[in-house]
Order: C-alpha cells, then structure tokens, then sequence
C-alpha cells in the first residue's frame, strides 16, 4: 500500500521538479525575448539607419558643388520626417492587422501599444519597438533614394509634401502587400528586404518625378558635374556597411539565415563592382571609381529581394548580370529616351531591383533556405509568376501614385525652383548656406 | 597684344569656351573667384544669425591676343555671356609687353 | 526490501539527471553571462567611441579653414589621453565601491581586478571589461563636448592639463554621484544616458571656458566661419548612429528597455530636427542644414536622461519642445549675453541637457519602465525635485570646479595661443600642418 | 511483479521526459548556434569590412590631390576581387582540412557546403557562413594595407594581378600556417587577430613593391603632399572603430575573451597615440594630427596579436612603445635606407607587427586567458620562440614570394604608368575622372 | 583707368569690404592665393619629417577704377590692412585699356 | 617695373621656386589656375557617358621685378619649366605703374 503511494509520487515529484525546470525556459517563450536576436535587430537598426546618410554622401559627392547641401538637407529631413509619420501613422498602416489585404488597421496608430504591449506576429524573438524601428529605418532610405532623381531643382516646400504623401500613399501600403499579409503576400511573391518595397518602388516614382520636374538647366554639355568623388566613395562605404544590417537584419534573428544573407550580400556587391569596371575598361579603357561604386549598389539592390533564399554562387551571377544592365540604362537608355533622372535612382534601383526580383524567381532555393520556395533552376515555376505579378503591381502602383500626387501638387504649388535659384544652387538660393566657405 | 580678362556667371564657361573653339582662340586661363558689383546682397544664416553677403561665385577667364583679335573676342565673350541682368560680369583689357612659350623659347605673337 | 531501496534510487536519478542537466544553465547564471547582451554591450562600446570623431567632424566642419586640425586634435587626444587616465584612476573613482557617496573607492585602480575577477555589483550579464570600457566612451565623448566652446583659441599644452584634470576632478565625481552609487542617486534623481552627467556638465563647463578665455579675435564682421557643413552632416550621423549605441546600450542589456531607448532616441532626434527648421523656416524663410543637424542632436541630448523611462510619444513632445529652447539660447541669449561659445556647447547640450533633465522628471512613467518612476504627469512630484537638485549640483559643481581649474591653470601658464598663432590659424601654428593642400 | 514493472517504467518515463525536455537543448547543441555570438560576428564582420574604406580614407588623405580616386579605387577593387577569389578557392585555401600543416584542402571549394552544411572546427557557435565572411574580412584589409607602399604610381592592370596572386599565394597560406590548422600553429606561435598573417605580411611585401617599383618621381623636395587630413583623421576613426570588431571578433564569441580584447585594443591605441604625439613634441616641437592618427593605428597593429592574451596594463606599454619605434622607422629608417614606401605601410605595419609579435611573447599571460600561454614574463620561454619562428618564416615566406610575383609580372607588363601619367595623376589618366570639381 | 590690385592677410579682407564700401567702392574681384615675400619660411612636418614651408595665404582684391580714385582707394587700402608687420601684403597699380559691362556692352568708365 | 606671369605645370613650381630663391627673387604669388592651351583634350568618363576635358590644371606664378630683372627671370623660368613637350605653359610680361608695401606705406622699387 505504501508502495501504491510512492510510485505516484515518485512519478508526481518527477514532474514537479521537470515543470519547474523547465519553468523559466517556458516563461522566456512566453516573453519569447533572445537577448541575442535583439542585440543584432537593435544593431542592424542603426546599420540600416546609417544607410541614408551614406546615400546622400554617395549623392552629394555627384552633384554640383554649389547643390550638394540640399541633397544632404533633403535626406536628412527626410530621416525627420518619416520618422514622425510612422510613429503616427506609417507603422500601422504598414503592419497593423490586415484589412481585406489592402491596408494595415489602425492597431498601432501613435505607436500605442507598441510599446506597452508587445504582442505581434511578426516581431519574432525582440522587442515589438525594436521590430517597428527596424522597419522604420527600411521606409527612411526608400524615400530618400527617390531623391537622386529630382536632384539640383526641387522646391523644397514642394518637397516636403511630396515625401509626406509618397510615404503615405504609396510605402505604406505596399509594404503592408508585401510584408503586413497583403495580398503580394498572399500570392506567393518574396521579397527578402525589399527588391520591390524599397528599390523598384523608388526607383519607378524617381523616373516620374524627373518626367514630370523636366530636365535640370543644361550648363555643360557634358554630364560630369560631380564635385567630389571621394565622397561618393565614403558614402558607398557607409552602405555597404548598413546593407549587412539591411539584409542580414531582414532575418529578424541571428541565424544562419542572416548569415547567408550577409554572405549572398557582400557577394553580389563585389562581384556587381567587378563587372561593372570590367564593362568599362572594355569600353572605355578607364574603369572609374564612380563604376566601381555605381557597381557596387546595384549589385546590392539586385541581390535585396533575394538575399536570404539563394546560394552565394547564385549571388555572384546575380551581381555579375546586373550591372551591365544598369550600365546600360545609365549610360544608353537615359540618353536614348532623354529624361533627367539625375542621379540615376531609376537606372540603378529601379533596374537593378528589377533584375533582382525576378532572378529570386529563378535562383531561389529551398536547399538553402527550408523556409523559402524553389525558384524556376530549381523546377518551381510558380515563384517567377508571383515575382512578376509583384513587379508589375509594384511598378503600375508607384508610377500612377507618385503622377497624381505631383500633378494635385503641380495645381497647389510650383514644383520647381526658379531658373535664377537654380542657377546661384539651392544650397545658397534655398537653404540660405554655402558648403563650403574659403 | 592684349590681355583680355572676363569675369563671368560660372554657368556661362561652357558655352564661351565652345564659342571661343569655334573661332579658334583656344588659348585661356581660367580660374574661379568671387566677385562684388552692382549685385544687390543675399542673407545667409548661421544658427539664426543673419549675414549679408556680398561676395558671388564667379569664373574669370583671361585670354591673351593679338591687338587685332582683341574686338572680335570681346564681342563674342559678350554675344554669349549676356543675360541682360545684373551680375553678367565685365570684361577688362590690358596691355601685354611680351609673351614667351616655354616648351619652345618662342616669343610674341608667334608664340601665342 | 529491495522495492524500498530501489524507490529512493528511482527519486535518486531522477534528481541527478535533473541536476545533470541543470547544471550548465547553473553554471551560466553563476558567471551570469549572458551572450545577446555582451554582444550588445561590446557593439554598443564600439557606436560610443564613434561618437567622438563624429562630434569632431561636427565641429570641424564649423571652425574656420585654418583650425580644422586643431579641433579634430583635441578630440582625438581626448580620446588618448581620458582613456589612459580611466584605466589608471577614472574608473574606480568613478565606479569603485562608494565612499560616503562623493566618490569611488581605489577598488579598480590601473583596471586590477577589471579582467581578472569579474564581481562588480554594476556589471549584470556582460564582462566586467566591457562595461568599464562602455563607461569609458562616456567619459570621453563628455570632455570632447566641451572643446566646442573654447574653439580656434586655446593652447594645446594649457588644454591637455586642462582635459586631465577636469575629467578627473569633475567628470569622476559626478559619474559617481549619479550612476556610481553616489549621492546624487541616492537622492531619487534618474539620469538615464547622462543627462547631467554627460550633456549639463560638459555645457556648463563650456560656458566657462568660454568666458574665461575670452572673445576669439573678430576677423569677420558675420559669424559664418563654418568651412566644410558637408562634413558637419556627417559628424551629425555618426552622432545619430552612435547615440543609438549611447542610448539603447545604458540599459547595458539587449531587452525591451534597450528597444525603448532606441525608439526615443530616434523620436526625439527627429522631432527635435523638424522643429529647429520649422522655427528657421518662420523666422528667416530659409530652413538650413546646419539647423537640420543642430536641431537632431538638440533632439538626442534632450532625451538621453530619459530615453529609458518615456513614451515615444514624450519623446516627440521632447523633441519639439528642446529645438525652441536651444535655437533661442544660440542665436540670441549668446549674442546678448556676449559670451564666445564658439560652436554652442552649452547653447546645445547646455540647455539641451537641462531641458532633457526636467522633461524626465514630467514625463517618466512606470507604465513604460516599471524599474523607473512617475513624473509629475503621471502624478510623481518626487523625481522632478529630484532632477532638480540634480541640475542645480550639476551646474555649482561643474561650473566651480572649470572655473577653479582655469585659474590655477592660468597662474602657470597662458591659456591662449597668441595673436599671430590665432591669425595664422592653429593648425599650422600649433601642429604644423594644413588640413588641405592643393 | 506489477510493481516490478512499475519501477522501469517509472525510471523510464522520467528519462523518456528528460529526453525529450533536452531535446531542444540538444538540438541546439547538435548545430551548437549562439544567438549571441552569431550576432556578436555578423556585426563584426561588418565592422571590419568597414575597415578597409577607412584605411582608403587614411591612405587617400594623405596622397596628392590627383592621385587620391586612384588609392581609393585600388582598396575598392580589392574589396570586389577578395571577396570573389575567397568564396572561389580562398577559403579553402586557408581554412580546408589541413594538408601536411601547408595548405588547406579544398573542402570548401566555392563555398561548397559552407552554407548547406555546417560542419566546421572552427566555427564554435556561429553559422559557417558568419565565420568564412568574418575571415573573408581579414583577407581583404590585409591586401589593402599594402596599397599604401606603391601608392601613385603602380599600373591598375598590374595591380588587379599582382593583388590576385598575392592574396592567393601568400595570404591564403600564411593564414592556413597560423590559424588554419597548419604547421605555425602547432608550433605554439599565437596570432590572435592577425600580427603576422595580416600586419607583418602586408609591411613586409609593401616593403618589396615599394623597392621593385621604385621611387616616385619626385617633385617637391619636402614629403608633404597630404591633400586632405581631415580625410586621413575620419579613416583612422573608422580603422578604430573596425578595430573593435577585427580584434574582439577575433574571440569568435561574444564573451570575456571579447572584452579583454575590446579593452586591450582600445588602450594600446590610446597609449600608441599619445606617445606618437610626445616623441613629437619633443622632437618638433609641435604635435601633429598625422601622428596622433599613425600613433593609433601602431597601437592597434602592435595589440593585434596579443589582443586577447595580455592584461591591459600590459597593452598600454605595449602602445607606448611601438610609436617610437614607428617612428624612427618612417622618420629615419625609410630617409636613411632610400626606399619609397609611400605612405608606410612597412614602417607602421611592418614594424608595428613584428613589435607586437615579439610582444605577445613577452607579455602573454595564462592568468588573462587560460586558453593562451604564459609569455617571458610570466616565465614561459617556448611561446616567444614560436613567436620569433613565425615572424622570420612571415618575412622571408613574403618578402620572396612578393619578390617572385612582382619579377615575373615585369615580365609580362609594365609595373609603373608613364612619366606622363604620373605627372597628370593616376585619377585622371588611369581613372578618366577628377576627385573634386569646381 | 587703373587696376589696382592689393594681395593682403586673409584676415583683412572683411575690414576692407567694408571701408571700400563706405567709399561707395563696391566693384571688386577676390581671390585666395599663397604668396612669398619678406615673411619667414614656418616649419610643417609629415611623420617626422620636417618641411620648410615658404608661401603663405594670402588674399588678392582686384579693383579697377578710375584713374583719379586710384589714390584715395590705395591710401584706404594701407589704412586698413597695415598692422606695420611684415607679410602686411603688397598693392600693384595697373594700366587698363578697356572695360566693358557684359549686362548693357557699356564701355569705358561708364561701364565702372 | 613689370609683372611677370608664367602658367606652369603644377610639377614644376617646387623647382622654380628654388630656382627664383638662388637668384635671390623671394617675391611671388602664386594660384592654381585651369588652362586650355595646345595641349590635346583628354576624355573623362560620368557613369559610361564620355566628357571631352579640355582644361588642365596649371599654376600661375606671378613675379613683381624691376625693368631689368625681367629677362633674367624669364631666362630662369624657360630653363627649370622646359620640358620641350607640348603643355609647359606661357609667360606673359605686363607693365606695371605703381607698388606699395602695405606694412610701411614704401613706394616704387624699393617697395619691392
Ligand atoms: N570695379 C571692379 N573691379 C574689379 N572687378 C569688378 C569691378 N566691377 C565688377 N567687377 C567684377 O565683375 C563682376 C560682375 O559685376 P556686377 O556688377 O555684379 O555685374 P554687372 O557689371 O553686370 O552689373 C563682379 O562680381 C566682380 O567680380
Ligand atoms: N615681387 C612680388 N611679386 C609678386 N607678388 C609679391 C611680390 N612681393 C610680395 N608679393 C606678394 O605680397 C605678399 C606679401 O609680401 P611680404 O613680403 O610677405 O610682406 P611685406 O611686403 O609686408 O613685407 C606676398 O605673400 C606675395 O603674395
Ligand atoms: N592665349 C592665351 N591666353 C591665356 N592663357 C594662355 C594662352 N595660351 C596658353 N595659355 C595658358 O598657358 C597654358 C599652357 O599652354 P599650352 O598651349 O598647353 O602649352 P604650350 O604653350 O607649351 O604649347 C595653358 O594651359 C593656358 O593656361
């Protein structure tokens, strides 16, 4: 009879002293906080922050010396003031509870409960706040790549309303089609950090925004007005740099998927810089600095949609494909169809990004990553369609968004500035300051 | 021979050095200062302090020529430089003693 | 009999399997090392250093052409020389166990015992190296604040005595005062990322610098001697990344109040940025980059003794608010005043600073961070008294103590270089070099 | 009997839980990712891919005006290239399974199984990807440094191949020999981040090109030709800044081994720094930005091998004593010896390396790591003559192979561009571009 | 018509503009240069290498006037940038044969 | 008195100088200056779209002397800048009315 008793107990004293062990393991899934994951979000947070401005740098260093504060002033504001508006409004519209697939709800309207409480799907293992200022970051450089476009002309007051709206209206809601469970989502596309949210989206807006601005006053014939190279250079750098944040960030852990999209995404950088100078010593007999780096960020901004589905063979031919196209439409296409996209945000981001989602389509694999899907080298077929339809989406959406926003502010306000203010710069007729000073 | 000195809107360098090509003055020198005429000032800010600034960016192109190209050339400088508003620039003539090619020893008109 | 011997053996393994496996996790949570937050702390230490050539870059871009070096110098020795001086004495003064609340005892003098044996009550779940050396970083960047006020006209030798001594004799204290076990956080008075101890000490001590040295000599009848502003936007982004590391890191763990800080810290930079331009905008109908870049780092130094304990909310209300304050303090109170605070130390972190410290006792909220306490929104009056005397023995001390130092200092040796050595630019005559050659 | 039944099943049931409870735990421990660490590398990675733009800023502030795109460009390429050739056949090289203690076997050929399948000796708890890229890193800046000694004269197309067969047959062994399981390391020589494989071998056969190219023409009778040392100063702080992630990185964990390197690191660059500027002082008479910034980066070459091994006191006289010994070197030895090393890179690399080198043999200590070796002053004699053993086989391995490379490439083709070249600048006659336009 | 042309410490310049200004002399043209003259080589160094450094900063104001104000703008010039130290700066006078406004192809002293 | 002005290449001005020094000729300014010349354009590359340069950076080195010091220096500024190949430069001789040293108010030659 004793023994009854004691067996159960023995059982019972077992499971007590089990539960309790395995207490505090439970309670870290409840919170399901890694201390690791979060480290690495909080960091590539700031990585990806320091994105926009290497992206002005890399802008500035290419324009006149007498508008190379405006470009710094327009991406700086930038920072500013979509950093408000997705506190306000822009998170929730991006990631609050999906409404018919279109829009997010209004759950986390002034960041409420972001905070306070942190229950959200897409957060993983860190912090809702860390999760909503990873994404923040991602909307800050896409506007701000736009800006390479209208470049040397813009109003800024007109440029203050135009990123306002753009974020709003066109941001927004695609990256909640492509990352809130929209209804690219829902269709199959991928997009690993942002081939179509960021780069095709900017890239396609900058190419309406330099048709509907007009071209900048010709004063050289010839198109070298970059005033200081080194300066691209280091903002170059500086993106590179923020990229491993951008795209092994995109993991949302640190993970052997962040790994392979660190890995995929150095590769496409340097391989994209190789080909890029090659094309140009074939052609020219001088590859240039500028080729290296141009080079560089496209093969960046091709491999972004793809970086943590592919292998890294895959991702070299990925960079050594995209920049003869992006060379290509810099240096033929533009000319050819003579618009003014100055700094080329649609012949590099807008291209290179389109390359980029449908090679996702062909090289992606779930050998490397379970998670993902086959792409067409793989035997899926399905991928490519979902890439395709998201293409299209994305460049039928930004490019209409983007004209009817700047034609209602066309009837509000001059887009441009004066041809006198254009001709003394920006940085002297508009910001009241001059670069530099003897 | 004469020098003569253009001060002009940086913005019209290209256009005259392409009109000077075609007349075939190729020789100049050029160089960037700051200029003050006629030019009514402009603010510029400093952590909310105001400056007025009176000095503008402007290109100064010096070409030496024979006595009688002297003429042809200044009209031209002013046939493409002219906006018609202030802050186009002047143009300044001087006279040249001599003029010495270094690569070759030459020395007066020939060596222009 | 043998069923009596056997049940106990069954409980018997039972527990040593359980202890078996207990104890690695045992183990780790007696080193209680934890690798997310080490990771996080290393990293963190690494954006703290970066801040102080960011702020260099900052002030470099705003000194004349001819004094470039001579400010990127100063900070670079600072960092040299404070970090000597924290293995040396710094840190256990700072940090060493309290005696009677004004200072650290010689626990860690010359770092013994940092490496070698761990125990230190401040440390948590990260080495024992790296929280010294992230506290290092603040120290640091503290003394480098200060250069900005006495810019483009002290002696390097008088500046080097002067550095030594200040960080020792007022940095040290007040660390210890506020995070070292010390009165002042006895008191009840929060300072999350250095409000007082960083931002009001370092602006208080500027503006005696600044007086006791004396006007620069007028060369120019404007102030615009700023030479480079491209460079002064990217010392601002390498501030605004580091601040990151600045802000989050104090929480010295990768967890949710880490989040919290990040996300205040980029509200408040900001919020704080569009307001400066905003009230430029107004005022003088030219937004400026300068004021862009001094409004977001208005912005970080507002928030810094409250990124832990707001709402993201609160911190754009901060951030708003400390771009008025701060505009007003440059460009009027200094002109009327007629003190030569050349690049606005005080007028920034100064002002900046104190607002940040009040603002913490108005907006702080248990709500947010349960570890803090209520401000007086929240219906606490206790810590807005507390942050009070914190300010006030701030400011006595801080001001004093750099007065003091200055006047002994002044008794040995001259504290200004000489009329031609000012004319002829710092640089070249007190380091012998230009910054550019042709 | 039921009872005899009862216990196994009561014994079986409790394992049958433990099994299951440490399943996870297992797993874990079966892949053996570290969340922590993982982000602890992938940030580090990033860290020192920065590096290599920052040693091109501080090489290129340093050059003249027309020739500062060509540095810029020479350490870009080699970013592109090395990282190619890495995931080729590089890695392998240097980290395949060991074939006699000479070269690694080709495992890892093309990156084969580097992401598909993990299983690696030295990778510890982070993902195969993460450490192949980290040491991709080291490859990179390592081949980098060594532009500094033929900067501004050495043809492009000679140089892309020169790179290539540098990195491939002198780095990709010498780091198989010290860290890849070859027969340096099981010497007992240490090499924590890379005294020998990356500083000793890049100064070394700097040393050599800048012999077998010559001098530069020479034009000015003074050395100054710097064009820009606010560039120089911004490249040393993000070499600091990279530095953290190169040597703490180096620990492969985010953990004590980490920290101490952190602070090693940090303190020998202080010290190194501040005795650069002393020596100065004291010879000159005036302290010069240029030799803050060399003084900081001899530190960190000189802390490199023994980063994770010493105490920081002894990292600090370590730091203080390497820059006179730099010193001399670039002040004295290079006048007196006749040899064009043009920014040094043997005089502060070389030279600091070997110093540091010798260093980790005197001051390596078992109470600081217990993974190290005690060094001579801690009574151990064998790690100093490994020590030594390792530098005299870096020397004379890349001195000769630099030599050999260089002769059969004259060979083939040009080593140096034309007197005309020169005189108009690499940037414009190599690159086709100007640096900085008007 | 003359061109006077004053190469002065960078320091002066604004003083000048200023005193120029209350002349209701605003023309003016400027530009940095290095100049050598009187004023002692200074020592710079690069990594322990000493370098004798010889030209100095210096500004040049180029104004071109009427012969008659030529005195009273030279005279101004040495009131306001004399400290009576050397490296003070140097002022050259010119001859100027011609001068043209660009904005109206006035010429001669009209176009001043 | 005359003004000489040479546009050299920028790599002959460290030569010069020392040239000018021996023979005792301290006085100088010098500036960078762009100059279109003989010498053949070159191409520069934007992004693959070819740009012909046909400005090439020189410097202007301009020398204040006494009438009968001109040749001589002219002399020197042949021997140390020639090259023979095409792009050395040009001198140009000016005359010069007046010079004033600003630090004692001294005139004409001896201001020199
Ligand atoms: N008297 C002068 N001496 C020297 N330079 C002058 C003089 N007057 C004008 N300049 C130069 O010519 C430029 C154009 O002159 P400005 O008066 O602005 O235009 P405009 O002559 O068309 O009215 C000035 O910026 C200045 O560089
Ligand atoms: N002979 C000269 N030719 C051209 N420029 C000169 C000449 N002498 C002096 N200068 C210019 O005048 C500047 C001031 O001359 P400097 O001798 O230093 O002062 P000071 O004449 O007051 O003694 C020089 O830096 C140089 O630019
Ligand atoms: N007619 C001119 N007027 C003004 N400057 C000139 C003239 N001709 C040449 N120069 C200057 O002299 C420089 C050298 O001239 P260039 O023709 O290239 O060499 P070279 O005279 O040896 O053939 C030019 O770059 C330009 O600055």
């Amino acid at each position: 009879m004793m023994l009854k008793n004691m067996l159960p107990r023995c059982i019972g004293l077992s499971l007590v002293l089990l539960v309790l062990m395995t207490y505090p393991v439970a309670a870290a899934e409840g919170s399901s906080l890694n201390s690791g994951d979060t480290a690495f979000l909080i960091i590539c947070t700031g990585l990806v922050m320091l994105m926009t401005p290497g992206l002005a740098l890399f802008y500035g260093g290419m324009v006149k010396r007498k508008n190379v504060l405006s470009i710094l002033m327009q991406c700086f504001v930038i920072m500013a003031l979509v950093s408000v508006q997705w506190i306000m409004i822009g998170y929730t519209l991006s990631f609050g509870s999906d409404i018919s697939g279109i829009i997010g709800g209004l759950d986390w309207l002034g960041f409420k409960n972001v905070v306070f409480n942190s229950d959200n799907a897409y957060v993983g293992t860190v912090p809702h706040s860390v999760f909503a200022l990873f994404q923040l970051m991602f909307a800050i450089i896409t506007a701000a790549i736009i800006t390479g476009s209208f470049a040397e002309r813009m109003r800024f007051s007109a440029f203050i309303i135009f990123i306002f709206s753009w974020t709003t209206l066109v941001y927004d809601p695609l990256a909640h089609w492509v990352w809130g469970g929209g209804f690219l989502s829902k269709l199959g596309a991928l997009d690993f950090a942002g081939g179509m949210v960021v780069h095709i989206s900017s890239g396609v807006s900058g190419l309406i925004t330099a048709l509907v601005l007009g071209k900048r006053r010709e004063e050289n014939p010839g198109p070298i007005v970059s005033h200081n190279l080194p300066m691209t250079v280091l903002g170059t750098a500086l993106l590179w740099f923020g990229w491993f944040g951008f795209n092994a960030g995109s993991a949302l852990k640190a993970d052997e998927i962040a790994g392979l999209a660190l890995l995929t995404t150095n590769t496409a950088a340097a391989a994209a810089s190789l080909s890029w100078i090659i094309i140009e010593w074939i052609r020219q007999g001088k590859p240039t600095v500028l080729g290296a780096a141009s080079g560089a960020v496209a093969g960046m901004v091709a491999i972004t949609p793809a970086a943590g589905f592919v292998s890294p063979l895959s991702a070299l031919i990925i960079g050594l494909l995209v920049s003869p196209l992006c060379y290509f439409a810099v240096s033929r296409l533009k000319t050819y169809l003579g618009y003014d996209d100055a700094l080329d945000a649609f012949g590099i981001h807008g291209i290179g990004g389109t390359f980029g989602a449908l090679a996702t389509g062909i090289f992606a694999s779930k050998r490397v990553n379970p998670a993902g899907v086959d792409g067409i080298l793989y035997g899926g077929v399905h991928l490519f369609r979902a890439e395709l339809i998201g293409i299209i989406v994305t460049y039928l959406y930004a490019a209409f968004m983007t004209w009817l926003i700047l034609n209602v502010l066309k009837g509000l306000i001059p887009l441009r500035v004066s041809r006198e203010e254009e001709e003394a710069g920006l940085d002297v007729s508009v910001h009241g300051e001059n670069a530099y000073n003897m | 021979m004469k020098k003569i000195e253009a001060v002009i809107r940086p913005t019209s360098l290209e256009v005259l050095k392409k009109a000077l090509n075609e007349m075939e003055v190729r020789g100049m020198t050029v160089y960037n200062v700051m200029g003050r005429g006629l030019q009514k000032d402009i603010k510029q800010y400093y952590r909310g302090q105001e400056v007025e600034v009176d000095l503008f960016p402007k290109v100064k192109v010096e070409i030496v020529c024979r006595d009688h190209w002297k003429d042809r050339i200044v009209e031209k400088i002013i046939k493409v430089c002219q906006t018609g508003q202030i802050g186009d620039g002047k143009i300044f003539v001087y006279p040249v003693e001599d003029i010495i090619r270094i690569s070759t020893g030459e020395r007066g008109d020939s060596a222009l």
